[in-house]
């Protein structure tokens, strides 16, 4: 099921000659009822709705989604709201993909095996957990495949060719890659590095290839777009919850042109790419 | 008096019986694996381990004494305390090992810039002395919280030249100044190396770390025989991360000695103000390893309190969760207030300040001491001296006054 | 390493080529008669040797390493720095060494309680470390602008359990103290020893400190023959009372190397604002003894300056005026800015905060090594840590910001 | 001539069966021109002047005396101020002793022999350095010697039997035995200590036994009187400067009655004695 919506998300932009855009937010942020309706607002705009599960100490993190986190948990985010607005946007979106992202001791906490069964009954798609490499997912992946999720996997820049076959071998429903070595919200690297990293990277891996960290603008989403999968789109779309503190409707309008900006950015040659 | 086998290693991947590992992001498996195999390399390199002994001894001090606190050991009447003197290394703290130890291995690896987290201050210090010496850049991330508590270590820092980095997420320290150096080093592993200041951190740390801090036990052991002509009953030391409880007990683990550590146990282990991570948490993964941690039902940290800023950590080292589960490791708690009278009566009855963090370990050596024979022998770390802790120790008698 | 001989004792009177003497009022006369004869006795004693050497090594931290400065070295492009680390004794200078000898022989004549003048605070707190070790009331008199300036030391020797007695008479600096503390002494004497913190005072202290001390020199000497295959060429070592001179200096007396004294020449040797006594005084007689000092022409002290509270003192040992008078020990002297840079040289070179004190030796050092070869080198005694002079460098920082 | 004066003074009290008063003051307290009025007083009633000479470290003195020595030098007070009251004292009191009393550095820094040569002129007769012991006062005494000038010597408690006799041997004009362990000012010791440690003194010394250090009341000096030559009062006359700060005519005229009572004291026998 879960491999299967993954799968035809890629497929159905293929064939619309786009990428496909994924989008990140919090689960929580600025708290869980207000999130439930960002989350929404998201999905109506994005392929894949990527669904950050706040942590006390996001490491991978920059600014922009440590505060969002540190938020979400202050508002008393816990994990069965994170599944909750997981549940809901798979309700009002039957066929977004839906990607768990966080931390290994949220997953560890609740034990593997109880927490995937927890996200495909929330109809999760996918899980990508920054911190727990290949070399310690045997548990993890193992409880992810016995509840039909796939288990993304990340290359960085700095990830070795052995790396890379070892994620391209494991890694279900995309590929993730790092387009720079540091956290998220920082500058972006190099298009034309990034994409002779993904080129590369396509001769090891058949999944679609997804890009994130640090895109911020449709230009850059759409430079990134002419030759990935998916672009990733995170802390460009927490900014709009940032942006405007305690005024709801605010943070959901601008949500909404966000995503719409950054969709449109995702067709494939035209404009950007000259 | 010191040898260079590595006693007990982790597996392959850097697990302890299960604790340990390397949880950490994607980008930094490739630094981390490059570290691990120069480590490695280094550690077969008697030219590395030559100039490793000689600056340890030259520059830090090395062996620190082992001195028989007598007047201490009577008041008490049970067994006769025996402490390592760490507190005479450079710098006022074991810490100074570990970083010569890291500081060599970054120049082999041509790193021309240092990182390091503190909490105390301590490790930073001593990463900023081994870099001033090195002639290399040091960035300290320090909470914003700690950089208040500790202002003379922050002036310690600057002028070894290093720049220390206020950190203002979370709760403003220790553990916020891991996550901001962890933060750092994703984005600068290529130049940079990172300092870790205890046996924590993804594999190959939490063994480097050890085998930096082993000299400690390793003298301890042999001037024990030669000064007593016998190894002690029983070994302890506190417990932030657990480098120099590791330093000290890891070579005494296979001799028949009782290894104990001591966890601060803050206000009181009843609710959230301590950091007994051992005595008082369970499994859980942060900073790049599976260990004990402090953390709420849904494994968010928790926010830890002890009076002592060395040893405010929500989590431990792998190893000794590994020896913990593994029955080798007894496990006491220190509070707060059982600190600071260890703090005043090592003060008054041999002359020697100790760290706060040390106070731990002396606290329970002294209760465990009161119920052993006068033959007995009870080996203590003093990890650091206490000067770094006037100002709270101060506040607190001035306090305890009105 | 370490031999008992008394190499160049002064005559019967306790002159050292007429410097020295006994300069003391009628009451001390007995009890300085009472002491000589108790150190001496003591000297000869293999079990008090022993027991001092014991705590030299197990509680003081003994031997100090011996530390090539090579990136020092390096930027100065002369001579080879090496330092001899007095900064990792226990209590963070040299002055431990003396009042482990002086609280060993207290003991030995029975005394009960010690009495101690202090500057900076260092001996102040080296005579309550023993004085805590050995079970003894301790009684410290410390100037009171003193005790403003170095606040942190009044505190590390309360919790030491001494009595820090506030000394407002005269400039309210180190001399009056000694004055307040010889008051004391002549009204105690019976059951009270004096422990004086430096080369000075009438003999045998002079000898007396000095003996405690030449294990620094003794060590150096050894040290340097084994790490570097040879002596050198040339040794330094700052002045106050002339104890870490001394003790560095005296047991390379007989060797052929020249041995320099540095004076603190304050805001400049022109005015009254420095405490240069050898280089800008006249034989004079102060403190029991008959040596360089500062005075106007009628013999009335004058008020010192040095930005090192531990130089700031009038006088000299009479053996370095006799030593200086003899030829036999050159004279450089280095003022406040200089011994400030010098200070922040050593931490940003070598990662080692120096004593302000020990930053005057280490100016004139880094002076005289500019002038020599490469293949030379030059002996610094680095007679203490400088942690205690963060506020003071601070401060001086801050001003200059301004 | 010095040392003729020295034993009149005593010859002519033991005549009178009283103990000679021997007064202190610091030369310049508060200021030279009031100090040459002050020890014009003081010279009127006592037998023996005591001038001292002011030093900035004055270790032998409790805060009275060293708070003198202080407002003296602070006054601009200089040797030649010193020999310059003491001359002026010479000249209205004939008959008085007259003895400088201090510190060593203050006739070291003049050289000995100049030093006895200024004291010898302005008709001082014997000098007393607290800190120039038997064993260093080779050139010194010689100095004083060579101008007539008794070289007082004091002996403590704490001095051993063969310093007693060494004093007594290389001494002039007078032994001041010191009365307690201590500094001037203090807490006067036992008498009847005070009298065994005198009545043994006498059996080694042929000089003349004055006691100082500590008597502060006519009932403690009429008992002292009683055993000894001669009584020394420091502290308690310089408390008459100390407790009319400016006020000269004040001060003037405590000294005169403090003195007149201390010496009617003086007297051997009677009510003191009972
Ligand atoms: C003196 C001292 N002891 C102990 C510690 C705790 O660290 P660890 O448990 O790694 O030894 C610290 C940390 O700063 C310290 O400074
Ligand atoms: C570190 C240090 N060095 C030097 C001195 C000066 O004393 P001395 O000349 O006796 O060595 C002091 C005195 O406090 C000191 O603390």
């Amino acid at each position: 099921m879960s491999l299967d919506r993954l799968k035809n998300c890629f497929e159905r932009c293929a064939a619309e000659n786009r990428a496909a855009l994924v989008g990140y937010l919090t689960a929580g942020d600025p708290n869980p009822a207000a999130s439930e309706k960002l989350l929404d607002v998201l999905a109506s705009h994005v392929d894949i709705v990527e669904i950050g599960m706040p942590f006390s100490d996001p490491m991978a993190d920059g600014p922009t989604i440590q505060a969002a986190s540190e938020r979400a948990l202050a508002a008393g985010t816990r994990m069965r709201d994170v599944f909750h607005i997981a549940l809901s946007v798979r309700k009002a979106h039957p066929a977004a993909g839906i990607v768990l992202m966080g931390y290994a001791n949220v997953a560890f906490a609740m034990g593997y095996e109880y927490f995937a069964e927890q996200a495909a009954l929330a109809g999760v798609d996918g899980v990508l957990i920054v911190d727990i490499p290949p070399e310690e997912a045997g548990d993890f992946t193992r409880a992810l495949k016995a509840h039909k999720l796939c288990g993304i996997r990340l290359v960085a820049p700095t990830s070795s060719t052995a790396r890379r076959k070892l994620a391209a071998e494991i890694a279900d429903g995309f590929i993730y890659y790092v387009s720079l070595n540091g956290i998220t919200g920082a500058e972006m690297g190099e298009i034309s590095e990034i994409r002779t990293q993904v080129d590369a990277l396509r001769q090891q891996a058949k999944l679609p290839i997804c890009v994130g960290f640090g895109i911020k603008t449709p230009e850059q989403a759409h430079a990134v777009a002419a030759f990935s999968d998916g672009v990733v789109i995170g802390s460009h779309f927490v900014n709009c919850i940032t942006a405007h503190e305690d005024n709801e409707p605010a943070m959901l309008s601008e949500l909404d042109k966000t995503c719409a900006a950054m969709r449109a950015a995702m067709r494939k040659g035209g404009v950007g790419e000259d | 008096m010191y040898d260079f086998e590595i006693r007990h290693p982790p597996d392959a991947g850097g697990h302890f019986n299960g604790f340990g590992g390397k949880y950490a992001a994607e980008t930094l498996m490739g630094p981390l694996a490059e570290l691990e195999a120069a480590f490695y390399a280094s550690w077969e390199d008697p030219e590395f381990q030559a100039e490793r002994l000689r600056l340890l001894q030259q520059y830090a001090g090395r062996p620190t004494p082992l001195y028989h606190a007598r007047r201490l050991s009577e008041e008490i009447g049970g067994a006769q305390i025996v402490l390592k003197r760490e507190d005479l290394a450079h710098t006022g703290a074991h810490k100074i090992n570990n970083t010569i130890g890291q500081a060599l291995l970054a120049k082999r690896m041509g790193k021309k810039r240092v990182i390091a987290e503190t909490g105390a201050g301590q490790h930073g210090v001593a990463s900023a002395t081994v870099a001033a010496m090195f002639d290399m850049q040091c960035d300290v991330y320090m909470g914003r919280e700690d950089m208040r508590r500790q202002a003379p270590n922050v002036f310690r820092m600057e002028l070894l030249g290093a720049r220390v980095i206020p950190v203002d997420s979370g709760t403003a320290t220790l553990k916020d100044a891991l996550n901001e150096a962890l933060r750092d080093w994703v984005a600068s592993c290529e130049n940079t190396f990172y300092i870790i200041g205890t046996v924590a951190g993804p594999h190959p740390y939490p063994l480097m770390v050890r085998q930096y801090h082993v000299v400690i036990g390793q003298e301890a052991r042999a001037q024990s025989l030669e000064q007593f002509g016998r190894l002690p009953d029983m070994a302890i030391a506190c417990v932030g991360g657990g480098s120099n409880a590791m330093g000290l007990l890891h070579p005494l683990r296979d001799d028949d000695i009782r290894l104990v550590a001591v966890e601060p146990a803050g206000y009181g282990l009843d609710g959230d103000d301590h950091a007994a991570s051992l005595a008082a948490g369970r499994p859980g993964i942060l900073h790049g390893n599976l260990t004990y941690l402090l953390e709420d039902d849904e494994g968010q940290i928790k926010g830890t309190h002890s009076i002592s800023a060395g040893l405010d950590y929500p989590g431990v080292g792998p190893e000794l969760a590994a020896m913990y589960e593994a029955g080798r490791l007894e496990l006491e708690t220190a509070d707060d207030n059982e600190a600071l009278q260890a703090f005043s009566r090592l003060s008054l009855c041999e002359g020697i300040l100790p760290a706060l963090e040390s106070s731990h370990a002396l606290a329970a050596a002294m209760r465990l001491a009161a119920k052993m024979k006068p033959e007995q022998m009870l080996l203590v770390n003093l990890s650091g001296r206490g000067d770094k802790d006037l100002d709270t120790v101060m506040q607190k008698t001035k306090e305890d006054a009105t």
